[in-house]
């Protein structure tokens, strides 16, 4: 027997973000498994390292050190917040592990050592944006966020982006509310007020976690519904909607790479799967999900293109790996440790799910750093030799940052 | 009434009552007497059921009470003046009187409180906690006797009080004992109002019973080796 | 109680602060020439509209024994608290001496200024042994910087030993004073006046609790006091304060019944009918 | 304002509309029937199977003009998302989940007879986007103004405010002649008002604008706003602008009226979360780090009291408030036999073990229920507000928790301050010792009173169950601020705990149009420490000589 | 680490005079300042001069676990002193704990230069990406080592003295006091949170490249960061026992047991508690600063109320009022957490929260207190 093939898991599974996270945790034991009864990986067994850093960054720290340097695990997939990855980041590139990150995320990052399997801006809030102003009609806007790094950057992303064009400062009103917010009484007041000036109005929202709920009830016990002033969501999922009394968002939106209701057969196999595996046919499959599921494939393919699991190995081979997507469409891995994805806006139905209203033509490939801020635009990621970079500046032809020593 | 055998206590590691045996008969009023210290708080607490004793029996009326809870001594007739008075601070005097109704037989506050106390009826709405030391004292004592106790025990009841008020109090023990029948065990340093109220008198020394026996037994000699220093 | 009140309540505030206080001389010069080193004029107290003191006026010597006596709830105590600042009077003025404002004083500094008090219900440093709680009360410097480099010297131990005797504790002095008796925690509570050595001593009640031959023991001790520090005792006891007493103050209601001496006052018919009984 | 108050609820709007729809349709015919219309109804529902949005609205439009009975449900189906077409041969039907979840079973749309079951993907979902929906919402309104009911017809009339084209207005123009409901009137009033600011006339737009004589809709509000800057005619833009000062100013009140909801509405959350606590830590002085988690299983608790009750959503809230306070009530009297009761007289351990148990709790959930949120539902009653004008109106859920609040609040008030129960705890609590001898039995009312703490705080679940997430952090998110609560309020307290409660709700809602919603709280909490600095025990702090200490 | 050791007999006489009289009669102490002694000894040679195939190699991954568990360690000995000695619940001490811990950060941050992500000379990355101009005011100066390391104890030192007078003025105490520490600390989180303050907000302060000149990721700077705590728990530890063993330690507890008497025995309480709380602040700044370089990042989820909670937990487990058992009780419960969290993932809360339950119920004086029983009981 040779020895197994070690994967950490690297979710919290108590405290704050164990609500998300969990689900991704049971997501990679059942790709892990199937793999394993595909007959493994170079002929060797995988094994989940399962650890909890419940919802406590330092603790992610700590953690990732412990899957790298005492489990000796090969790769790591892991995090959901920017704020465990960015915690995680020095000690993955330290140790020169490898890790997978699944979520939607603000950009600006490229780390020789993660890959970013979830949406950045420009395959989620731009194209929600698109959508909303081209389709629907939409002049006023109302940026509605947590106030965290990734709320802050989507905000000012879509800001530039809206401005360039055309719309008024006075039509765009952005506003932040704490982690955990539940009272939304005066803000949904204040939103149908923005909103009854007589021009379309539309709520793009980056409230995050479970300031969600109490947000919809409020819309909804104020009267506030899609067609009036219609929500589009960056962190709103089929789980979260899972929790939620559905029936009086039915209409408003999202925008995803990946919902549970597109009918390839791919998906329906996958949540076939997942409910096999979870043993519960009411469970829901979701975006970050698809972004394990689409790491995961990566990896194992870069591992058996190289034929090792050793990180450089691994590093080099994966760029350029595709992998088809559970609706359709391939997936790459980018120079720039980004993917591509197609992008979907979907509509909120009465059971739960997404009907799709929208998607990009093709896939769009994930961009490290924002053309619309002006601190990054000028920036590029490349891990390909001979340029090497994470931040490589075009204008100064510099490789600025952590490579510089 | 009370019978007390072989008690030994002790706080943490120090031993304090030291097989502790003494009675207090049925109808008398008893005075248990001894210097600072040597114990006889301790005693009426253990009496109570508000301290543990390693061995020993309590009995009253023949039943023995060691072992059984505080409430279930209170519950069979055992009333407690405490030394330090325990006022419900927070309670008005009224709601003091108040708690241990229902207790045993009574459901009302017995008009023989406010006759004894009438301080207490005229501060009736006042919190407990507001009253003067003595008038607390008063309260404590009014607040055993709502209980209709067979058994009284008093620590100390005349500390703080007013002489003429002392005064009453020891013909409210007399009083009690005599028509009552109710069975008292006081604790009093001062001699002139322990042979005032007591039929007998009790004399502790280091935690045990020295002598005892019937007031007029109480001479000069027994004071001397027994209650000074 | 009523919101208008609470608001009320919310906008005033009764207390000073020691902060902007202006820094007097406390120490040194306490001004006794006219006599009297505490003077209690005019003193109201109430509480939710009940008067426990009603133009209360009382005045100290300096050096003299005084003896309060009164029935329960007369206002003795609250008498002491309003000395010691512990409660602020309605209206009236307290002062130490002829010259310091008692009223615009802390507690802690009523206290270093030299008033002493020992309260009804004995109150020390449970979990201290008996020999510390004699150590903390002791005279001196109180600031932090000074406890913190404190060290015991020979004079301090040996005035603690002799408190310790003087009060019967010498046997207790290691252990903690939350396990002594009632009585004794009568005696550390004057033990610890005694380091105090305060100008003006406030005795509530100091003999409750105690045995004859005590009584006797602190009625030659407050003797001994008498001269080099005023004492104010108050007791219920009569014969305590019989043996001690040459002035005696009675008070009834919250202000003063009668005063003089005890043979005067013992025979004064209205302080027989609402103190002493037949 | 002399208004009646409608009450309206979208939930109820819609039930009433279905149940008439016969009449509707009779009427609809009547209105609306354009002369000639050949094509056979099942072929017009056909013709909403088309890719391109425009032809669809286009169908829904003719749709609605046929007339026939099946349309409007055709309409509300389609709305509701149940209308789908096969995937082979395109039929419209309405499809209803059945099976184990995969399979539909299919209704004909134009027809209504059976067309048995399908694979979940041998049919597709009509699609419908929000311009549709509002298309079809509109098609509908037009109808609705013939409806017996007047909620019925102020919801109709309120859709078409700001829509109306030329062709309606005299259908609606000619319906305010009839109409006696103020309310609808008012919202007729305003539709067919800035319909007519379209006229070319100066005289007529100054008119128009009579009419909308303090009306608070929004579109109203909006079109004067531009009227008053751009119109060419000076006399309708002076006339606009004095239009809008009276409107502005009832605008101002009742925002002012709003706002002051709000704050009693999230004080009273505050007020119900800490209540519990104002029980078990203000009473009876146990450090309950728990707390939370009691809120919590009281939510749960009317999690699966749904569950089992699944066709009863409307009286589920009735049968989970007594669920929820023997539930919790019953975890506290464990709790309090198991732990605390060996802890009294050391309370602030009680802080270490009721840590242990809130971890465990927390635990428990996410090991029998997993860490995901469980849905809530809210019964139709709860749901949609009171609509006193249209700038004005109360949420339900708010109302009818600031309603529970207060009961709960008072019933509480009862059971201490005048049961002999109520008597006993406030014994125990004072003086554990001295109760127990005088013959209170120490061991039952500590049990019943930690209980009562612990059940109220499930009550206080179900009612977050409504406003909130229902996991395994609902009470972490709520501990912090009941502690407050009881604090400020004045430990001990029940009144502080009410007056404590409601008064940081106000004020966070005044403040947080100010600073927005991050920056009030913290200045909130500032304010709060500030506070304490005056009354350093709170608003109504334990007196007299034994509290001072 | 140190738990396990306590049951053997320490040496009884250090070769260091004063100390060892200083410590006479205190045998949890002394055994504490042995182990600590040992470990940083033994830790270093075990990690540097032991090659890693080796039994009894020490990885740096526990090295620096260690440092962390020791930093933990000095924040409890700081609410020790206050709680168990003058009885002040705080529960916003993980504030104190956090503000020292930005202060290094912040220093930390002005080191990386131009190796941020933008490349910026001057500005940290998140402030280059939210489009600052200039540094904000209160950055200036944490370029410096010896100002960020005042400001260690400073900023921490004035806060508490501050609040400790705001309150202690008032006679806020109790539980009142316990909750406005409560409220402090999730005021200060809130405040954090925000992009505004300049400080990093959600994500806080992270990928620090080096300290003092040294690459914060080499083994030799980790082993110096361990050293640094260890000193700094055992420095602590003296510190804390010289405070309590002195009179002002006795003022101390009798404010705790009697405040009142000991007003009108004539101490001012009022500046007895605030020193004290803001040399527990400072302490605890201590404790945050070398937390921060250990584990690579600092944000708002420091000044969570239920990290402050947590400290006074480990008071409470390891021994209230003893110092050395918080000590203890501080690593124990952080290693019960790490080995919990690896070994039980999906469960491991039962197993820390009834850990927690035991140990209040069983041992009422914390494991401290069964370490005591056990000595005493050959004797009686
Ligand atoms: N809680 C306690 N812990 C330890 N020892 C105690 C405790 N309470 C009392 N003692 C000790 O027990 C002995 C007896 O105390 P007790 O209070 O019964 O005396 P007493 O006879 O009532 O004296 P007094 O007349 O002063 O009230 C004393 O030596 C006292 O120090
Ligand atoms: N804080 C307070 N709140 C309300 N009432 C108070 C307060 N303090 C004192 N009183 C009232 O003031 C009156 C005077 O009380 P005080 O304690 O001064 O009497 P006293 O003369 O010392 O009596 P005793 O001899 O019984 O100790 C009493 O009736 C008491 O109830
Ligand atoms: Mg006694
Ligand atoms: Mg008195």
């Amino acid at each position: 027997e040779k020895d197994p093939i070690k994967v950490g898991v690297l979710h919290s599974l108590s405290g704050t973000m164990a609500i998300s996270e969990t689900t991704l945790k049971d997501t990679m034991l059942m790709l892990i498994e199937e793999q394993n009864e595909q007959g493994g990986l170079l002929g060797r067994k995988l094994k989940p390292v399962v650890v909890d850093p419940a919802s406590d960054w330092p603790l992610f720290a700590e953690k990732a050190r412990e899957l790298l340097a005492k489990k000796k695990v090969d790769v790591i997939f892991g995090s959901w917040t920017s704020v465990s990855r960015k915690s995680v980041l020095p000690v993955v590139e330290e140790l020169n592990g490898l890790m997978f990150y699944p979520v939607q995320y603000e950009g600006e990052e490229s780390s020789e050592n993660i890959f970013y399997t979830g949406a950045a801006p420009n395959q989620q809030s731009v194209p929600a944006v698109d959508y909303l102003m081209n389709e629907v009609g939409v002049e006023r806007w109302v940026l509605e966020g947590t106030d965290y790094v990734f709320p802050r950057t989507t905000n000012k992303i879509l800001k530039q982006y809206l401005v360039d064009h055309g719309v008024a400062e006075a039509d765009i009103r952005i506003n932040y509310t704490p982690f955990g917010h539940s009272d939304w009484q005066s803000e949904v007041s204040r939103i149908k007020e923005f909103g009854s000036q007589g021009k379309k109005t539309a709520v793009v929202s980056t409230i995050n976690g479970d300031a969600n709920v109490p947000f919809y009830k409020e819309l909804a016990n104020q009267d506030v519904s899609a067609e009036d002033i219609p929500v589009i969501a960056m962190s709103v999922g089929e789980q979260e909607l899972s929790g939620i009394d559905t029936e009086p968002l039915v209409g408003h939106m999202a925008a995803w790479n990946y919902f549970m209701s597109v009918p390839t057969k791919r998906n329906i196999q996958f949540i076939r799967q997942w409910h096999d595996h979870i043993g519960d046919k009411g469970r829901v499959t979701n975006d970050p999900m698809e972004a394990h599921y689409l790491g995961f494939n990566m990896w194992v393919k870069a591992v058996q293109q190289a034929g090792t699991t050793d990180v450089d190995a691994v590093k080099d081979a994966i760029i350029g790996v595709s992998v088809p997507n559970l609706t359709g469409g391939i997936a790459t891995m980018m120079p720039n440790h980004h993917i591509t994805k197609p992008v979907l806006i979907g509509e909120i139905q009465p059971d739960g799910q997404f009907s799709v209203v929208w998607e990009t033509p093709g896939t769009v490939a994930g961009d490290a750093w924002s053309d619309y801020l002006p601190g990054s635009k000028d920036l590029i990621a490349d891990w390909r030799n001979p340029l090497s970079c994470g931040n490589y500046n075009v204008e100064t032809g510099e490789c600025s940052g952590q490579n510089v020593e | 009434m009370l019978e007390v055998s072989g008690i030994n206590q002790f706080y943490g590691e120090s031993h304090t009552l030291w097989d502790l045996a003494m009675e207090a008969p049925q109808g008398a009023c008893t005075c248990l007497m001894g210097r600072n210290g040597v114990g006889k708080t301790t005693l009426l607490k253990a009496v109570m059921g508000l301290l543990p004793v390693r061995s020993g029996s309590i009995r009253v009326n023949g039943a023995d009470l060691a072992g059984k809870p505080a409430e279930a001594r209170a519950r069979a007739g055992v009333g407690y003046v405490p030394q330090g008075r325990e006022i419900f601070p927070q309670l008005t005097v009224e709601e003091n009187l108040r708690v241990p109704l229902g207790v045993r037989r009574g459901t009302t506050i017995p008009d023989l409180v406010f006759d004894l106390f009438p301080v207490l009826k005229e501060m009736r709405r006042r919190r407990g906690g507001d009253l003067s030391g003595g008038q607390q004292q008063q309260l404590a004592i009014g607040r055993a006797l709502v209980l209709e106790p067979e058994l009284l025990l008093l620590d100390e009841p005349t500390e703080g009080i007013q002489p003429n008020v002392v005064r009453e109090i020891g013909e409210v023990i007399r009083y009690l004992n005599a028509e009552m029948g109710l069975t008292v065990l006081v604790v009093e340093q001062k001699l002139h109002f322990a042979r005032q109220v007591g039929d007998r008198f009790c004399i502790m020394d280091r935690g045990r019973v020295v002598t005892d026996g019937p007031m007029d037994r109480l001479d000069q000699e027994l004071v001397q080796s027994y209650l000074t220093v | 109680m009523s919101l208008l009140e609470t608001a009320k309540a919310f906008s005033e505030r009764d207390r000073v602060f020691d902060a902007v206080l202006p820094k007097a001389d406390f120490h040194g010069d306490l001004d006794t020439r006219h006599g009297p080193v505490l003077y209690v004029e005019d003193v109201t107290v109430s509480f939710d509209g009940f008067r426990a003191l009603d133009a209360l006026n009382l005045y100290i010597d300096d050096g003299e024994l005084r003896c309060i006596i009164g029935p329960n709830g007369a206002g003795k105590t609250t008498m002491m608290d309003v000395v010691t600042g512990k409660t602020r009077p309605d209206t009236g003025s307290v002062y130490f001496g002829s010259r310091i404002d008692l009223l615009k004083r802390s507690e802690t500094e009523i206290a270093q200024g030299g008033v002493g008090r020992k309260f009804q219900k004995p109150t020390v440093f449970p979990r201290h042994t008996t020999e510390e709680n004699l150590q903390l009360a002791r005279a001196g410097d109180k600031g932090v910087w000074a406890s913190l480099f404190h060290r015991p010297e020979e004079a301090e131990r040996a005035r603690v030993a002799d408190v310790l005797t003087l009060t019967g504790l010498a046997g207790e002095a290691g252990r903690p004073a939350g396990a002594l008796s009632h009585g004794q925690k009568q005696w550390l509570e004057i033990g610890m006046l005694l380091m105090q050595n305060p100008r003006l001593l406030l005795l509530d009640e100091p003999v409750a609790g105690m045995t004859g031959q005590e009584m006797e023991r602190t009625a030659e001790l407050f003797q001994s006091l008498e001269g080099s520090h005023a004492v104010v005792v108050v007791e219920h006891d009569m014969e305590f304060v019989r043996s001690i007493a040459r002035e005696v103050t009675v008070l009834h209601q919250g202000s003063v019944l009668a005063e003089g001496d005890m043979a005067t006052v013992q025979n004064d018919p209205k302080v027989v009918e609402v103190y002493l009984g037949e | 304002m002399s208004k009646e108050i409608p009450i309206t609820s979208p939930h109820g709007r819609r039930a009433g509309a279905e149940s008439l729809a016969g009449l509707l349709i009779l009427l609809l015919g009547l209105l609306l029937a354009p002369p000639a219309h050949a094509a056979p109804f099942s072929d017009q529902v056909q013709a909403l199977h088309t890719s391109s949005s425009a032809d669809k609205a286009a169908a829904v439009k003719a749709l609605g003009a046929t007339g026939h009975p099946r349309a409007q449900k055709v309409l509300q189906a389609m709305l509701d998302g149940r209308l789908f077409h096969q995937v082979d041969g395109g039929t419209v039907v309405f499809a209803e989940k059945g099976g184990d979840g995969y399979q539909y079973r299919l209704t004909d749309a134009a027809t209504g007879s059976d067309l048995g079951t399908a694979e979940r993907w041998g049919v597709r979902r009509v699609k419908i986007n929000n311009r549709l929906r509002s298309e079809v919402r509109q098609t509908l309104a037009a109808l609705r103004l013939q409806n017996p009911e007047p909620e019925a017809r102020l919801t109709a009339a309120e859709d078409l405010i700001g829509e109306l084209d030329p062709d309606n207005t005299a259908l609606v123009e000619r319906r305010l002649t009839e109409e006696s409901d103020p309310a609808v009137r008012a919202a007729l009033e305003a539709a067919v008002g800035l319909a007519r600011l379209d006229r070319e006339d100066p005289q007529a737009r100054a008119g128009a604008i009579a009419l909308l004589d303090g009306s608070l809709y929004a579109p109203v509000r909006s079109r004067l706003e531009t009227l008053a800057e751009e119109d060419p005619a000076p006399e309708v833009r002076k006339e606009a602008a004095a239009m809008l000062d009276g409107i502005h100013t009832r605008l101002a009140f009742f925002d002012g009226a709003e706002t002051l909801f709000f704050g009693l509405s999230l004080g009273s959350v505050l007020m119900l979360a800490a209540m519990g606590l104002a029980i078990t830590f203000g009473v009876m002085g146990v450090i309950n780090m728990a707390h939370g988690e009691l809120i919590m299983i009281g939510a749960y608790t009317t999690y699966v009291v749904q569950q089992l009750m699944p066709g009863h959503i409307g009286w589920s809230l009735a049968v989970a408030i007594p669920a929820a306070f023997l539930v919790s009530g019953a975890f506290g009297v464990a709790m309090e036999r198991s732990v605390i009761r060996f802890l009294y007289g050391r309370p602030l351990e009680t802080l270490l073990a009721t840590f242990g148990i809130s971890l465990i709790l927390q635990q428990l959930v996410r090991s029998v229920f997993t860490a995901l949120n469980r849905p809530v539902e809210t019964p139709a009653w709860m749901s949609g507000s009171l609509q006193i004008n249209p700038a004005f109106s109360l949420t339900f859920n708010r109302l009818y928790i600031l309603i529970f609040a207060l009961a709960v609040f008072f019933a509480l008030l009862l059971v201490l301050k005048r049961t002999s129960l109520g008597l006993k705890i406030r014994a125990v609590t004072q003086n554990r010792q001295m109760a127990r001898a005088l013959g209170v039995r120490s061991n039952w009312v500590d049990a019943l009173t930690f209980g009562l703490g612990s059940g109220i705080a499930g009550v206080a679940g179900v009612a977050l169950s409504q406003l909130t997430n229902v996991g395994p952090n609902l009470g972490q998110a709520y501990i912090v601020d009941s502690f407050l609560v009881v604090v400020l309020g004045g430990v001990g307290n029940l009144w502080g705990t009410l007056v404590g409660g409601l008064s940081l709700g106000v004020i966070n809602k005044l403040l947080e149009p100010m600073a927005g919603a991050v920056l009030a709280k913290v200045l909130l909490l500032g304010l709060i420490i500030l506070f304490i600095q005056r009354r350093p025990r709170g608003l109504f702090p334990q007196r007299g000589r034994a509290a001072e200490g | 680490m140190a738990n396990g050791s306590l049951t053997t007999t320490a040496p009884t006489v250090l070769p260091l005079g004063p100390l060892s009289r200083f410590l006479a009669g205190d045998t949890g102490g002394t055994i504490l300042l042995a182990v600590l002694a040992v470990a940083g000894v033994l830790v270093p040679i075990l990690n540097l001069a032991v090659p890693e195939g080796s039994a009894l190699h020490i990885s740096t991954y526990t090295v620096t676990l260690l440092g962390k568990y020791l930093t933990y360690a000095l924040l409890a000995l700081s609410v020790d002193l206050i709680w168990g000695f003058c009885g002040i619940l705080s529960l916003g001490h993980g504030a104190f704990f956090a503000l020292g811990g930005y202060a290094m950060g912040m220093y930390l941050m002005r080191q990386i230069g131009t190796r941020g992500e933008y490349g910026h000379p001057v500005l940290p990355d998140f402030m280059v990406f939210l489009d600052w101009e200039r540094l904000p005011w209160f950055w200036y100066g944490f370029d410096q080592f010896w100002f960020a390391a005042l400001m260690v104890v400073a900023v921490p030192g004035t806060l508490a003295f501050v609040f400790g007078w705001l309150a202690f003025r008032s006679r806020v105490t109790g539980v009142y006091f316990s909750i406005m520490t409560q409220a402090l600390t999730y005021a200060l989180m809130l405040a954090f949170f925000r992009n505004e303050m300049g400080l990093g907000g959600n994500n806080g302060l992270t990928d620090f490249k080096d300290l003092l000149g040294f690459p914060l990721q080499a083994d030799g700077t980790r082993i110096g960061l361990f050293l640094a705590s260890v000193l700094a728990v055992g420095l602590g530890y003296l510190v804390c026992r010289f405070i309590v063993t002195s009179r002002l330690g006795r003022v101390v507890t009798a404010i705790r047991d009697a405040e009142a008497r000991v007003r009108f025995t004539g101490y001012r309480v009022e500046h007895y508690k605030v020193w004290l709380f803001a040399v527990s602040a400072m302490l605890a700044g201590i404790a945050g600063a070398l937390y921060v370089p250990q584990v690579g990042i600092i944000n708002p989820s420091e000044l969570s109320p239920v990290k402050s909670i947590e400290a006074v937990v480990w008071v409470a487990l390891g021994g209230r009022g003893t110092l050395f058992g918080a000590v203890g009780g501080a690593v124990l419960v952080s290693y019960a957490k790490t080995l919990f969290t690896g070994w039980a993932p999906d469960i491991w809360p039962f197993f820390l929260g009834g850990l927690f339950v035991v140990v209040t119920l069983f041992l009422p004086a914390g494991i401290v207190g069964l370490l005591n029983r056990f000595k005493k009981e050959p004797q009686s």
